[in-house]
């Protein structure tokens, strides 16, 4: 027996749970840098407890909580430019914050209004997939046609550790790989797919190893440290924009809320593990890196918080005072050029 | 005590989940070889809460909570369907089955006729399918049109707790694949008598919902009811197909015979829907009866949309009357 | 010169697939954002030769051999169509289109609606469908009507070279997804005059393939020859329908105000094919006009069958010849 | 960064190209065992060169050749009881000679006739599939029902290098490693899918790499060499039984032939590559061990084709002899039991 092919899986960390850097690992960033990723957190937290209340009250509907993710998600989203496109599933209200999306489309999206999904020009967020994992293929295309005209872009693909057990998710970053596609695939490792752990989603010790099935590079990351994902990501962007091929990242996280505000998920997960990662979710050790580098006080964030509702309230308030969708709409967007049919349907629909 | 013509021992009050689990756990436990497979169906109860409890009584050899995989659970189901199991999976929305369409046409509803009765699929896949729950994008589906087109595949499609019970219990002691569409909207809208005990219902036949002599309309699922309430005050025979594929030409053509009119309702965009297919069934066998145009009142040529205007893509009762007044003008 | 009523420069004669390859070829060629991708399609030529010789010509970047996934490939042709390229996807066969139904369903399909036109597919899936070649399983589907009953998709069928070349123009022009199914079975089988310069021909529009007025027969793709050679010695109108949908209902009301009577002839298994949807249309807009049963003559309820009896399957001309007969009589 | 997972891939030759066996790695086996590898290739090959005359003649239809993978197949196959089932692809003829499907069936499918596909009694074979790849989670299923029944058996499940690109290998592969299915997933990587060679097919280095995607042991064997493929084989059914889990194997063979009847490889493929890989086709090797053992002679060889022959003529024979399918089966065997409009259908078709 020979030895064809071995592998090493790595883990990345650059803050542990008190607060305090590796130096071996610490990217060179400046200050302002360090702001951005504790002033999005909160914009982001404050959004996705907004989106919680305007649920129970009725005023949006089924909404999936970001809660523990924050890091992983804007960590990841600010390693990537305005002009890169993101592919993202339906649990990354963290990632349209931190590109910029507006607010209130994407309240608009979850009061179930499809206009919300009407990305606005200068950003390339694609609408969210619903069906778990079918938009991976979708990155790797986007990829490739980058590659096809020259463009020295990258794409962010986002999903679950759910999402991972899907053959979309195989094809498309096998796809990927073969046309050293500029593509960051970010799996959201957050424990859970719903009532079904990790553990039981996959035999695989870690989804950071399958990158190696596509011959491409792979890494963990701890998903609670937003420095550590700002790191790999930017590290895998800037790979996949200079032709060096695509990157699976798994951040390693945890969903603190339930799957979604239908779900009830004392069900079927125990409350300690609940609390465990409470203790880890990533405001806290960035709140302690940045004090001891002089970047926190509690008047500095309470500023931010503030900041944050504010605009959280204008979005909200701004999507609700929309006029309501057309029905016309509805077969209006169906095709460019509707057909007779439908052009008789649409008058029947108010068109 | 007697119910619907029939001897029973008990009728207990219960919505459509309810009846479904029932007959989930009545089936599991008269024939070992059922096994209830799919996502978040053991622990979490699934979704719609549909499977509750059945894990507690029949442990996790019997009701398997599976990875995120609609194409590897319908394709392990359609194996383990062959080794000689009847598998019921669920599918959490219909909008998810499409992943796993090449298993269900290419070998579920082929393996019969590709071994010449050497191997067969008796696998049921139940899913959740139309408008109604105000739920995100692809959780609203009624693509029953595509299942009807693919021989070896029965299609079947309660309208309440009693016939959601029946019927799934058939489906299940059926030897070939069975796709068994739950309409969510009644899951827990109605509460009705329901045996206690296991009961069959067949499939393959359709139930008159209500006789009437002017005018058959023909609906199925959640639009019955709907097709009921647009009827009030005409003499019509309304007609709950049941079972989608095959579906009950005598009955049909029997009261197109008596009526002249017929009028289909569809959830489903209008092209390509069911309702042309009964229509043109129609249009063939009872031409010479037929005193009207046979009309099809169903969705429009659009994507159904999320929940601000799902209201307005399924025919209205508005919508509805005037099909019936369109036809009964003639 | 003049070829169907237009000025041309010069005519040659070609099969259905060197027609096709013609017209990849000029829209390759026409414009830079066509890109062809698939198994096969380049250094191989594609498994039916349609398009050998583009990847010499165009370069590995424009004709693209990808690993064996079809779900990946429509994936990724959907991000490549949304990014502003018009990838054209060859699917082996239409057997294999049904791995990647959810990225055509779900994704395709819906990806200007979903997105209220900030993005949208302007994506061609070419497969060749149908019996007639003698191939295995799973080779030989005509499965059109699950593709019609998709709000947000057009499905086009040529039926000869000049037809193939000019709807293909189009389709890879249309802002839409496009499904275009091309009869594998008429591939070689005929020579044409061809237009030699760029075409389009326009999506949405049946041609009178015989002009007639006693029998409206509705036909597409393959089956329309067979249609034609059942109804020598009638007097029948025969409409080649080409864009299956939207599928073009004006020329077909016209031609039943004419006729009385309507025969639709098609290749898949009757229950829920395309020719129910228009059944249905004419039983619902034109059944004052009828005198006769309106018949579908299709394929029987059951998987097409292999080599050995796949002419037992499709409609024979004498299956064909009594179902006009039939009509006929009235 | 730390290391959190390391893997090593191996690949198993026990006899090379020149017939000498690594006494490491060489199991005990009787000499009857040699004796029968060598035999079932002479017969599947026989077979195989019938079925590509027969095919030339136009007496069956399209015909993907085995020729060069004598040992992938067989050497697996026969790592297996009768009572164990197996699930193929298209390009099995080894396989199902290995396991005694009579001949004459596996020839009637070739000429278009489903009763070639109707497995007869005390064989588990199901029929071929045609769309690549989709029949591997049925034995995940089919591996997961033995469970289930307590039943010490497995499934060999074949499909190729390409088939390993498609989503649901991923999701057979995974769901079976989450419930150690007893199967053994057998990718016969011949080097070619159609026209795309096994380097654009994926990035990673080896299809075998992949079990660790799956938390399944996993190993690369020679495929030309009958000895390896069967340890390799035996030892992984063995594990599937006692309860281990599912195994990926690569069997690194060569399609030597064009890709079916329907195929020219010379459009796509170097000759020089097909020659190189012709030096170490299976027989050559096993050939040299067995002289070496005092097995093989020109007269022992001459005997074994010559009674391959015969098994062969008789099969064509009889496949030949039976009455053509009836129409009215298309039908019968839609279902169960028919409805009216199936009745009514089957009359029309003579039944
Ligand atoms: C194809 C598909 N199957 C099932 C669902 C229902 N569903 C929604 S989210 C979810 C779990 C997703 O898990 P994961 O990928 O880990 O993402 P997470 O929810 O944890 O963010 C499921 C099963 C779906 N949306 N799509
Ligand atoms: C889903 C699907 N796509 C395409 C085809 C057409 N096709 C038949 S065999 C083949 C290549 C298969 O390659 P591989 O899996 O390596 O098996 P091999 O032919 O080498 O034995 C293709 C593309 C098919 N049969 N099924
Ligand atoms: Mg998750
Ligand atoms: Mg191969």
């Amino acid at each position: 027996m020979t030895t064809i092919d071995r592998f090493e899986i790595k883990r990345l960390q650059v803050i542990d749970e008190s607060g305090n850097a590796d130096p071996s690992v610490l990217p060179s960033l400046p200050d302002s840098m360090y702001k951005k990723f504790f002033e999005t957190i909160v914009l982001a937290r404050a959004f996705n407890s907004r989106a919680l209340s305007l649920q129970r009250e009725g005023r949006i509907g089924t909404y999936p909580s970001i809660l523990g993710q924050e890091a992983s998600q804007i960590g990841s989203a600010l390693a990537f430019d305005a002009a890169d496109w993101f592919v993202s599933s339906f649990r990354e209200s963290g990632v349209f914050v931190a590109m910029g999306y507006p607010m209130p489309l994407l309240l608009r999206y979850w009061m179930g209004d499809e206009r919300g999904m009407q990305c606005p020009e200068g950003l390339h967020i694609y609408p969210m997939a619903v069906p778990v994992s079918s938009q991976i293929p979708h990155a790797t295309g986007i990829g490739m046609a980058m590659t096809y005209r020259g463009d020295k872009k990258a794409v962010a693909a986002y999903f679950g550790d759910g999402a991972s057990s899907r053959g979309d998710f195989h094809e498309g970053l096998n796809i990927a790989g073969v046309f050293k596609a500029p593509v960051v695939f970010l799996c959201q490792n957050n424990q859970w797919a719903i009532s079904v752990p990790r553990s039981r989603q996959t035999a695989a010790n870690t989804i950071a190893q399958r990158a190696y099935s596509y011959g491409m590079e792979g890494i963990q990351v701890d998903g609670n440290d937003v420095v550590a994902v700002y790191k790999a990501a930017s590290e895998a962007a800037a790979r996949a924009k200079a032709g060096g091929g695509p990157t699976l990242i798994e951040c390693h996280t945890y969903r603190l809320d339930d799957h979604t505000t239908s779900d009830d998920a004392s069900r079927y997960r125990d409350k300690n593990e609940v609390a465990d990662w409470q203790k880890r979710e990533p405001l806290i050790r960035l709140r302690l890196f940045m004090e001891k580098k002089g970047l926190w006080t509690q008047t500095y964030e309470d500023g931010v918080t503030n900041k944050a509702l504010e605009q959280v309230d204008k979005a909200v308030a701004e999507a609700e005072a929309l006029a309501p969708p057309l029905t016309a709409d509805i077969i209006r967007y169906t095709n460019k050029e509707l057909s007779p049919r439908q052009l008789k349907e649409l008058k029947e629909h108010g068109g | 005590m007697t119910h619907k013509g029939k001897d029973v021992m008990a009728l207990i009050k219960q919505n459509m989940v309810q009846a479904i689990n029932a007959a989930l756990s009545q089936e599991l436990e008269r024939d070992p070889d059922v096994v209830i497979i799919g996502e978040d169906v053991g622990r979490d109860g699934g979704v719609f809460r549909v499977s509750e409890g059945l894990l507690d009584r029949f442990g996790p050899k019997r009701v398997i909570d599976t990875p995120l995989a609609e194409l590897g659970i319908v394709g392990a189901a359609v194996g383990m369907a062959s080794y000689g199991l009847r598998p019921v999976v669920e599918i959490q929305f219909m909008g998810f089955i499409y992943a796993a369409l090449e298993q269900v046409f290419s070998h579920a509803s082929r393996m019969r006729s590709r071994s010449r009765g050497a191997f067969t699929c008796p696998l049921v896949i139940r899913t959740p399918y139309g408008i109604g729950i105000k739920a995100p994008e692809l959780h609203s589906e009624s693509s029953e049109a595509l299942f009807c087109h693919m021989p070896g595949l029965k299609v079947v499609m309660p309208s309440s707790p009693y016939n959601a019970k029946g019927l799934l219990a058939s489906a299940i002691r059926d030897d070939d694949p069975v796709l068994f569409l739950e309409p969510s909207r009644l899951y827990r809208a109605i509460k009705a008598d329901v045996p206690d005990e296991p009961y069959t219902l067949p499939i393959g036949k359709a139930e008159i919902f209500q006789e009437g002599k002017d005018l058959t309309i023909v609906a199925w699922g959640a639009m019955l009811h709907k097709a009921a309430e647009a009827a009030e005050g005409l003499d019509a025979e309304i007609i709950d197909l049941l079972t989608l594929k095959p579906y009950d030409e005598e009955t049909i053509l029997n009261s197109i015979k008596k009526t002249g009119r017929l009028v289909i309702v569809e959830e489903a965009t209008r092209i390509g829907g069911l309702g042309a297919e009964i229509s043109a069934f129609a249009a063939e066998e009872a031409i010479g009866y037929l005193a009207a145009p046979i009309v099809r009142c169903a969705g429009p040529e659009a994507v159904v949309p999320m929940a601000r205007l799902e209201d307005e893509f399924r025919p209205s009762t508005e919508r509805i009357r005037k099909a019936y007044e369109r036809v009964m003008a003639y």
